[in-house]
């Protein structure tokens, strides 16, 4: 540490691409691991976990014993990491592929071969992601043995068996050496992610939340689905190792200036991989769901939502920067709007980011959940990695996601701890000087440094890897609008983190505790069965989800207090115990170390070494002579940027700790600014829209079906049905019963039927 | 009406069987000019009557007799072309024909008459109790 | 004509049997009257058993449908006399038992039933070995005659009397239309044996087409048997007759004239021919198009208003016009040129078909006739209505599947009796080129399937109803005539498993059908031509007098 | 083998009506389990190397009616082996589903049952066209009978119309089945001794000889069978009696309808359909695929408003073959593979979501999602299921259900045509991404209505219809009076029973076990995936010769001769 902050000062001055060209996969080769199959641990042992947890609910484990076999799995599965990371460093610039059995693989013609396998690519990216995704979850995983005990049981088994499903599926995601196993990975985690919304499923709103997410993230697993296809069917591979030589021609094609000559086939794979990326990583349109997944425990929030799936995208983005290069919208020529226009999708990307960064910003100011405003935060933030990645600078975004990641985590943990203590209570406006309290200091710092890194204080971790984007935004001629949208932001992330801080944690010492239904009412689902197996004493009360609130309310948030009903005086912070303090500690301190990494180049040197490094669209000389004010961009970003999240803290400070006496009140709610505020605290209507937009048509549209199904399709069956029926009915008179009836009916036959001859004779 | 109806049947008669004259060949035409045609526009005039009163009489027995007449209507035409092929072929027929009209005649009477004891009446139209 | 009586030792057998009959039943010892019913099986056993023995000989067109005829006629004959026992007085049989009342010979009807019974089978033998149109017409009276008296005398309801004045008139009307159609063939062709007009008719075809009176006797005469095998538009009797007999008599209805209808049928069609021998004939042109036409109208009008019925025998009456339908697909597509001795032959179809509709029609019947319900007035009755079966498996299941069997074996539903008898008139109607035909028999099969699920269903599947049916449900004591059910139902099912399907398709194979054509000599033609037309010299093979080579 | 196979549940079937009740349900499982010994022998211990066959195995040929050809000839090919697998698994299965459901008319129920399973197998074992017709048609019987017995309120209209419908389509299958049939013995047989040909019905021959058959004949013998088959898939416009057969089905009869009754239609459209006609599949291959995506579509969009949970998953079912029918007709050997994989994927998972449904209709007697709810705290291995197989059927990858709707639908986008052929991942075809890319929304609806359906009755408040009752009974009462059965079921335990986990866990073993290795299968369907393809191509050479043979005539030339490299005139001179 001592010698931090002279090497910071020294690369300061330098441009951060000058530094270490990017090298394109063609420079990586090929190596082979010492033990390779022990790669598979990486994935292995969350899987061991979680089919330790099932084994563990079918044997009615009453106690914590899941949560330490999920953090024993999944910290052998971050020493694993570590092991593989410390290989391939020693490899450099290097991949490998590590297959274990056969997925889905046949001819699709003879003698060609669709292949995705069970197999691993493992390149430095793949190390730096899974470092994080395993060091996490782990530290996560020790975190909720503590925040979910109050269920264990049943509900503690599945909660650690979706946790461990949920880091085995990204870590296909990450490791899986061909898209198809990637998509495993992506709706894997999907999954995970739906049951641990859902895991509160007695309340509707969580099961909504699950349903909500699920959903939206299969439109963006469409995108993906259909870019697989695509790929495959134009490239003939979906291995990373096959595919990605195979991109380079027309990578070249558009980094000399002639995307448009790219075949439609390979534009359109990034544009559906974008479409994958913003639903997985809650981008505009398809952001609506993240917020809601705060149903969700709250490690999950941390976990899942914060820190590591959310950033999928960004992930599938960098994993196939060169495909990504090469795409593009092309309207073609002889369109009537248009014509000729070529949208490249890294500024699809780029746009997307910086809008959904901008519109997450303003909604965060206004909100008073805390763990909403997470959401948004992180909402927002992935809008900068997108940038990121969307200025075709892997590391960028990766660096992005790395610094976040840790201090995401701690934000939402520290969110997650209060909520715990506080009986889950969520409104900034109940809470007030927390970190005051006993036993909260530890929960205080950590979410001030979470809050520095988000809000980007100079040299903390958030403000180097926010730094990068913002001056590789400024530094593109093409983007300055999105700079200064992203500088704007940056300024309001700002703001509204430390309004959070300020509110929350400092202040007058002052609380309400929550609703418990909030936060704790899986209880209802382990309550229930604790009395369907222990016999029925408790009876009405537990069966019944609407009673079943207050009857959890009564037996756990404030059980061991004994009181009852009262809750306003009688309720005690529950201050967090000792594996809640070391995981926020370790993040913390981690969050503040993860800055180490920029003046290092570590995160870097690790992204340029691996299949993600971009060509230079914009060449060198593109980028150098770009200025801001007369100064590089680098160099400036580091003052203007720490200015303006300076502004932003004071601007909170302002507004929500001075002279600020109750929790509720604060000298910005003096602030009027009518529609603005209103469409802001209404997350701009957004989620009204698309219910107005889509699904209200489409409910329609599904009634509208079935009813023509019932009436027309299947009405016309049975006219079918009728038609003899009816005929029958029109030919009955001819059956009168009279002999003379029926004598001249069959006179009249022969006489029809001799005309008929007749006829025919003629 | 019934000009016309000749008429028609004359035409079509013609039409249709105009090639053929009995007694054609080496026998001497006992009235010259009556032809085929003749004795076979006779049976089916015959044979019409029947059907007709098979369909506008009521009475049992009527309605029996003119089936009947369409059986000798059809006997007729067997005689003459009996008569145009120059072989007994048709002749033999008849006489069967007229052995089936008898026994059914006789079956008719039978009949009848258990009907009427059941109903005391002949009249057609009374049994249509079946139906639909 | 010595030759012709070797033949028809069957026929002969069985009149004799009949006879003798008439005299047992005359009998005033109840024991010796019961011997009317054994006699007559013996007497179609033996019957039977001379047909497999003598040398059947008809016509050299359809050499192989006399014997095949008269061996089905037997065998279902047998059957429906199952049936039949125990029919007619029984009230009187039993008030002569308990002595109410003395016997008196002039009273019972028992022998005459028999006797009627057995000469109607007797026309039937003999209409399928007719060989001009004067045995034709007589066979088919002889067979139609004492129908109309079972009809008539089958119950002691007024129903019974109203099938049978609308039975006798209509057929009276039908038998002076074919007759007056026999008469212009007779005319057209100057013979009436049919292997000869058959000859005059291919040497008319050959000098500028077929006399007109030939045709307009040929349209009349198939008109009129469209009686017999009620088919549009002589088939408004059909519901009301079978409903007014008593259901064996019923049973027997609907199997003995359509048989010989369907036998005059195509003796006259052979006679006709299926056009030339390319293997894509047809029917001459106005009869195919008048055969085509009636049809698809039979099959259709017997479907759509059997779908309507509550009369579980209306059902079985429209279901039998129905059928008839099917049947002329297979006639109208005709033999089939070069592969007619395959299943395309439609009239090794027709021939198979008319076994298995015949089988199936008196398992249905059994089940109808061994049923009964009491009457108001304390007799019993027949049953008759959808209501009487319902939930006939709780009371009799053995009789309940009878009935599903019946039925499914009338829709032809694999792997049953049924299905192999439909598989050849499709494919005959396919092989014909008539496909359209075809899709409305298919489409027909389906509106068929509605009716006789719903007998399956009712009987099967569903409780017995309540409001008095169940009370008054009782079986006739006649376990004979379960027992016909039984052996019917067997056949349904077991014949596909015995290659005894394959048999009849042999033994309906009608090879030598186009004989005729084929050797121009074949036309056993003891007379010379006759010669109605001009240009009667146009014959193209030169051995013109060659002696046909029947067996 | 095969014919012994199909023997030992008609056999137990026929045991059944005269056993005492008590043993009926040993008896069925015996058979059912006895079958699915033997077929586990027969496909996996009998030393038969299912990846290198390329014909028939256990070919059986007995003569049945010699003078009309109609023999029973039987066989197995990896296939229909496959196939029979599936529902020889499924046997034993719904016998162990029933045992509680059912326990009125035992015998009647337990006997159908067995002779369905019969009935099944012939259906895939048959190579003679009638045997197949008679086992096609025969499986009507016992499920009407299964239907209209033990099935719900309005069972025999639902009865009546599965088996009309049905019916009324394979009569007319049947038409076309012989029209082929009489074309051989006509047209190709050579000529026996009195001149006419030889009868057969022997299926392979057919297949041959149909292929011979001009292009419209073709066409016409295509469209009689499709309509026959698509009914049972069932194909859009032709499903409305599906919903409303399983609604009304016992449960037994719902996993055997979904599970093997609806791939005798893809069975056949494969193994028949496509190889008799394989010019008209591909003339015909983009309608059937429109109707296809119809179902998958918006019949998806249909079973979002059911509140029916079985009516959903029926209607779910009308979408997922959707997708199927839509792989087979890709035409290509990857939408064909798939395909067949997902009928045997389907079953499996639609099956178990039957039986899930069947368990809680027994304990609740009510299949209504507005009544139930948040079954999962009350049932919390059902449950378990039950996310696990809705996940299954959504085509979560990992699971089953994912390879063979990835596999079809990029088997759809692969078989794009001229455009894509050339392409290093293309296939010859004429379908393309214009067909996928709208198929493909219906995998999101997919995921409403499935997640709708477990939204509401897995998760969300605890409700079910005792509780409604318990209210209106006042149940407030007493606290410690425990209500804990109002309705009695004493034999059915809370959550499952161990006869129960059991019928599911084979179900799910086998999920888990094709969705992440799903090769053998795979391989398996290899050989005769590519030799149906290579029909297809030749076909479509033939139709790219004649049209480019009308295109010469005219004006230049058109994209249709680049088929496949080059437009090769030999194959269509005949046309």
């Amino acid at each position: 540490m001592t010698d931090f902050l002279p090497t910071l000062l020294t690369l300061a001055s330098e441009p951060v691409a000058a530094q270490v060209g990017p090298v394109g996969f063609a420079a990586l080769k090929e190596v082979s691991l010492s033990a390779p199959l022990a790669a598979w641990l990486i994935p292995g042992l969350p899987m061991l976990g979680a089919v330790l947890a099932v084994l563990m609910a079918i044997g009615g484990v009453k106690s914590k014993l899941p949560a330490w076999t999920t953090v024993l799995c999944l910290a052998g599965s971050f020493a694993v990491t570590l092991w593989l990371y410390l290989q391939m460093r020693d490899a450099g610039a290097a991949y490998t592929t590590v297959k274990l059995f056969d997925w889905i693989s046949f001819d699709y013609l003879p003698g060609k071969a669709f292949v995705a396998n069970f197999s691993l690519y493992i390149d430095q990216l793949t190390c730096l992601w899974m470092l994080f995704v395993t060091g996490l979850a782990a530290c996560i995983a020790l975190y909720a043995s503590e925040y979910m005990s109050h269920d264990v049981g049943p509900g503690y088994c599945r909660f650690f068996f979706a946790f461990c499903l949920f880091v085995f599926s990204m870590a296909c995601l990450v490791m899986g050496d061909n898209l198809l196993l990637l998509y495993l990975g992506w709706e894997g985690v999907g999954l995970c992610s739906y049951l641990l919304i859902g895991y509160f499923y007695a309340k509707p709103s969580a099961v909504a939340a699950a349903k909500k997410a699920f959903i939206i993230n299969r439109i963006g697993d469409l995108g993906l689905a259909l870019g697989i296809m695509l790929t495959f069917v134009h490239f003939g591979t979906i291995q990373f190792a096959e595919l990605l030589p195979k991109v380079e021609q027309y990578v070249a094609l558009a980094t000399s200036g002639n995307l448009a000559a790219v075949p439609a086939s390979v534009q359109w794979i990034a544009v559906l991989f974008t479409l994958a990326a913003f639903g997985k990583s809650a981008q505009l349109p398809l952001y609506v769901w993240l917020p809601d997944a705060m149903e969700g425990p709250t490690p999950v929030s941390a976990l899942i939502h914060a820190a590591t799936m959310v950033t999928a995208g960004v992930y599938l983005v960098a994993r196939t920067m060169p495909l990504f290069q090469c795409g593009a919208v092309t309207v073609p020529p002889d369109a009537w709007v248009l014509p000729g226009l070529v949208v490249p999708a890294l500024d699809i990307v780029v746009w997307g980011g910086a809008l959904t960064a901008l519109l997450a910003a303003t909604i965060g100011m206004a909100q008073f959940d805390i763990k909403r405003i997470m959401a948004y935060s992180t909402v927002s933030q992935l809008g900068f990695m997108f940038v990121g990645v969307g200025l075709a600078s892997s590391y960028a975004g990766a660096f992005h996601v790395f610094t976040h990641a840790f201090f995401k985590a701690t934000l939402f943990l520290s969110c997650g701890a209060v909520m715990h203590g506080f009986g889950g209570q969520l409104d900034l406006r109940k809470l007030s000087g927390v970190m005051w309290m006993k036993g909260w200091l530890v929960v205080g710092l950590a979410m001030l440094v979470g809050c520095l890194n988000l809000a980007g204080f100079p040299f903390t971790a958030g403000f180097f890897s926010k730094d990068v984007i913002l001056a590789e935004a400024f530094s593109n001629p093409h983007q300055r609008v999105v700079a200064w949208i992203l500088l704007v932001t940056a300024g309001l992330t700002a703001y509204y983190t430390f309004r959070v801080f300020f509110r929350v944690f400092l202040g007058p010492k002052s609380f309400e505790p929550g609703d418990e239904a909030h936060g704790h009412n899986d209880a209802h689902g382990h309550d229930d069965r604790a009395h369907d197996g222990a016999g029925h004493g408790h009876g009405a009360k537990g069966e019944h989800g609407a009673k079943g609130e207050h009857g959890a309310k009564g037996e756990h948030g404030v059980g061991e207090k004994g009181a009852h009903g009262a809750h306003d005086q009688a309720f005690q912070p529950h201050a967090p115990g000792w594996a809640i303090n070391l995981v926020l500690a370790v993040l913390a301190i981690g969050s503040l170390v993860a800055a180490y990494a920029y003046p290092t180049k570590w995160v870097k040197g690790l992204v340029e070494k691996s299949s993600a490094a971009a060509v230079d669209l914009t060449g060198s000389a593109a980028h150098a002579p770009a200025t801001l004010l007369g100064m590089d961009p680098h160099e400036i970003m580091y003052y203007v940027s720490a200015g303006v999240g300076a502004v932003g803290i004071l601007v909170a400070f302002f507004l929500h700790y001075l002279g600020r006496k109750t929790a509720a009140t604060s000298r910005a709610d003096a602030i009027k600014l009518g529609a603005l505020q209103r469409g802001a605290q209404h997350k701009w209507y957004v989620d009204e829209f698309y219910d107005a937009t889509v699904r209200v048509p489409l409910k329609v549209l599904a009634h509208v079906l079935h009813f023509l199904d019932k009436v027309l399709v299947d009405g016309l069956v049975n006219l079918a049905g009728l038609l003899p029926r009816g005929l029958g009915m029109s030919l009955r008179p001819s059956q009168g019963g009279e002999l003379h009836g029926y004598a001249l009916a069959m006179a009249c036959g022969i006489a029809v039927l001799a005309l008929v001859a007749l006829f025919s004779l003629v | 009406m019934i000009d016309t109806t000749f008429g028609v049947a004359l035409t079509l008669g013609q039409f249709t069987l105009g090639q053929f004259t009995l007694g054609q060949g080496d026998l001497p035409a006992p009235m010259s000019g009556i032809t085929l045609y003749h004795y076979l526009f006779t049976a089916s005039t015959m044979f019409v009557l029947g059907l007709i009163g098979f369909l506008t009489r009521r009475n049992l027995i009527v309605m029996f007799l003119s089936t009947e007449l369409m059986f000798q209507a059809a006997g007729i035409a067997l005689i003459a072309f009996g008569r145009f092929h120059m072989n007994q072929t048709g002749d033999a027929f008849v006489i069967f024909v007229l052995t089936v009209a008898a026994a059914e005649a006789a079956l008719a009477l039978a009949l009848i008459v258990l009907l009427f004891r059941r109903k005391e009446t002949l009249d057609g139209q009374a049994w249509a109790s079946m139906k639909g | 004509m010595l030759d012709k009586i070797s033949s028809l030792w069957p026929e002969i057998c069985l009149f004799s049997v009949t006879c003798v009959v008439m005299l047992v039943g005359l009998s005033s010892s109840l024991r010796v009257r019961k011997l009317c019913s054994p006699l007559a099986a013996l007497g179609l056993l033996t019957a039977g058993f001379l047909v497999v023995t003598t040398e059947a000989s008809g016509t050299s067109l359809l050499p192989n449908m006399p014997s095949y005829g008269k061996l089905l006629t037997c065998g279902v004959g047998l059957l429906l006399l199952l049936l039949l026992s125990g029919l007619p007085d029984r009230r009187y049989e039993a008030m002569v038992a308990t002595g109410r009342t003395r016997f008196s010979a002039l009273r019972t009807v028992r022998a005459e039933y028999y006797a009627f019974f057995l000469f109607s089978l007797t026309g039937l033998m003999l209409c399928a070995g007719a060989t001009n149109l004067i045995w034709l017409f007589l066979a088919l009276e002889l067979t139609s005659l004492p129908t109309y008296v079972m009809v008539a005398l089958s119950s002691q309801r007024e129903r019974s009397l109203e099938a049978g004045v609308k039975y006798f008139f209509l057929g009276a009307m039908g038998a002076a239309v074919f007759l007056f159609g026999f008469a212009l063939i007779y005319g057209g062709t100057g013979t009436v044996d049919i292997d000869q007009i058959a000859y005059a008719i291919r040497g008319q075809a050959q000098d500028g087409g077929i006399n007109t009176i030939t045709l307009a006797g040929m349209l009349l005469a198939l008109l009129g048997l469209c009686f017999k095998i009620a088919a549009v538009p002589m088939h408004f009797y059909t519901p009301d007759v079978y409903q007014g007999a008593a259901s064996p008599v019923t049973a027997m209805l609907a199997f003995v004239p359509k048989a010989a209808g369907f036998f005059a049928i195509t003796l006259l069609l052979a006679a006709l021919g299926w056009g030339d021998l390319t293997g894509h004939g047809a029917l001459p042109s106005p009869i195919g198009e008048v055969l085509t036409v009636i049809a698809v109208l039979t099959m259709t009008i017997g479907n759509v208003l059997a779908v309507l019925q509550t009369s579980v025998k209306r059902v079985l009456a429209y279901s039998s016009i129905a059928h008839s339908g099917y049947m002329l697909v297979a006639l109208v597509a005709g033999p089939g040129g070069s592969g007619n001795d395959s299943i395309t032959n439609g009239v090794a179809a027709v021939m198979l078909y008319l076994l298995a509709y015949g089988v199936a029609n008196v398992a249905a019947f059994s089940v109808l006739s061994t049923l009964e319900r009491a009457a108001p007035d304390g007799t019993t009755d027949e049953s008759d209505d959808f209501a009487d079966i319902r939930g006939l498996r709780k009371r009799a299941p053995g009789l309940a599947w009878v009935m599903v069997l019946a039925a499914l074996g009338l829709m032809g539903f694999p792997p049953l009796l049924g299905f192999f008898a439909k598989l050849p008139l499709f494919a005959s109607g396919l092989a014909g080129g008539h496909v359209l035909l075809v899709v409305i028999l298919a489409l027909n099969s389906a509106i068929a399937a509605f009716y006789y699920l719903r007998l399956v269903s009712v009987t099967l599947l569903e409780s017995p109803d309540g409001a008095g049916r169940a009370e008054s449900f009782a079986m006739t004591p006649f376990a004979n005539r379960t027992l016909a059910g039984y052996i019917a139902a067997t056949v349904i099912v077991g014949a596909p498993l015995v290659p005894l399907i394959d048999e009849a398709y042999d033994a309906t194979r009608v090879a030598q059908w186009g004989g005729v054509y084929n050797a121009a000599g074949a036309a056993p033609s003891p007379r010379p031509r006759p010669t109605p037309g001009v240009g009667e010299q146009t014959v193209e093979e030169p051995e013109a007098e060659v002696v046909p080579s029947v067996r | 083998m095969l014919l012994v196979l199909i023997l030992i549940p008609l056999l137990a079937a026929l045991c059944v009506p005269v056993l005492p009740k008590k043993h009926v349900y040993g008896a069925a499982m015996l058979g059912t389990l006895g079958a699915l010994a033997l077929g586990v022998f027969m496909f996996a211990f009998n030393g038969i190397d299912w990846l290198a066959i390329t014909g028939d195995a256990y070919t059986d040929r007995v003569s049945w009616m010699p003078r009309i050809g109609l023999q029973l000839s039987v066989g197995v090919d990896q296939v229909s082996g496959a196939l029979v697998l599936l529902s020889l698994l499924l046997g034993p299965i719904t016998v162990a589903c029933s045992k509680t459901a059912i326990t009125e008319r035992v015998r009647t129920y337990y006997g159908w049952l067995l002779v369905l399973q019969s009935a099944m197998i012939g259906v895939f074992v048959a190579r003679d066209v009638v045997m197949f017709y008679i086992a096609f048609e025969f499986t009507l019987i016992p499920m009407f009978v299964l239907i209209s017995i033990f099935g719900g309120s309005n069972r025999k209209a639902a009865a009546i119309k599965f088996f009309l419908y049905t019916f009324t389509g394979s009569v007319i299958a049947l038409a076309g089945l012989l029209y082929v049939a009489w074309y051989y013995a006509t047209k190709i047989s050579p000529p026996s001794v009195g001149g006419a040909g030889t009868w057969t019905f022997d299926l392979e021959t057919l297949k041959s000889a149909a292929r011979q058959m001009p292009a419209e004949q073709q066409w016409w013998v295509f469209l009689a069978l499709m309509l026959g088959f698509a009914v049972k898939v069932p194909l859009f416009p032709l499903h409305t009696w599906l919903p409303l057969a399983h609604t009304e089905a016992p449960t037994a009869g719902s996993v055997v309808l979904a599970g093997v009754l609806l791939k005798l239609g893809t069975y056949a459209i494969y193994a028949i359909a496509v190889p008799m006609s394989p010019g008209a599949a591909v003339a015909f291959a983009p309608v059937v695929a429109v109707l296809a995506i119809i179902g998958f579509v918006l019949i998806g969009l249909v079973c979002w408003v059911q509140t029916d949970v079985k009516k959903l998953v029926a209607y779910s079912s009308v979408a997922h073959l959707g997708v199927c029918v839509l792989g087979l007709f890709a035409l290509n050997p990857t939408g064909l593979k798939g395909g067949l994989l997902y009928m045997i994927n389907h079953g499996l998972s639609t099956g178990a979501l039957f039986l899930l449904i069947g368990m809680i209709y027994e304990r609740f007697h009510t299949r209504n999602m507005n009544e139930l709810g948040g079954l999962a705290r009350r049932m919390p291995v059902w449950a378990s299921f039950m996310v696990f197989f809705a996940m299954a059927s959504v085509g979560l990858p990992g699971l089953n259900g994912f390879v063979s709707e990835f596999m079809c639908l990029l088997g759809a986008w692969q078989a794009g045509g001229t455009a894509w052929a050339g392409l290093p991942g293309g296939t010859p075809g004429v379908l393309g991404p214009a067909y996928v890319l709208i198929a493909a929304v219906g995998m999101v609806v997919g995921a409403m209505y499935t997640l709708m359906m477990v939204g509401k009755v897995v998760f969300g408040p605890l409700k079910t219809p005792e509780d409604e009752h318990g209210h209106g009974g006042g149940h407030g009462g007493g606290p410690g009076g425990g209500h804990d059965d109002p309705h009695g079921h004493s034999k059915l335990p809370r959550d499952l029973s161990a006869r129960e986990i059991g019928t599911l866990l084979p179900l799910a073993a086998l999920c888990l076990l094709l969705g992440l290795y799903p090769k053998p299968l795979l391989q398996a369907f290899d050989h005769s995936a590519q030799k149906t393809h290579q029909l297809v191509v030749e076909a479509m050479k033939q139709r790219a010769a004649a049209a480019g043979a009308t295109a010469a005539a005219g004006t230049a030339g058109t994209a249709a001769g680049k088929l496949e490299g080059s437009g090769t005139a030999g194959g269509g001179a005949d046309q």
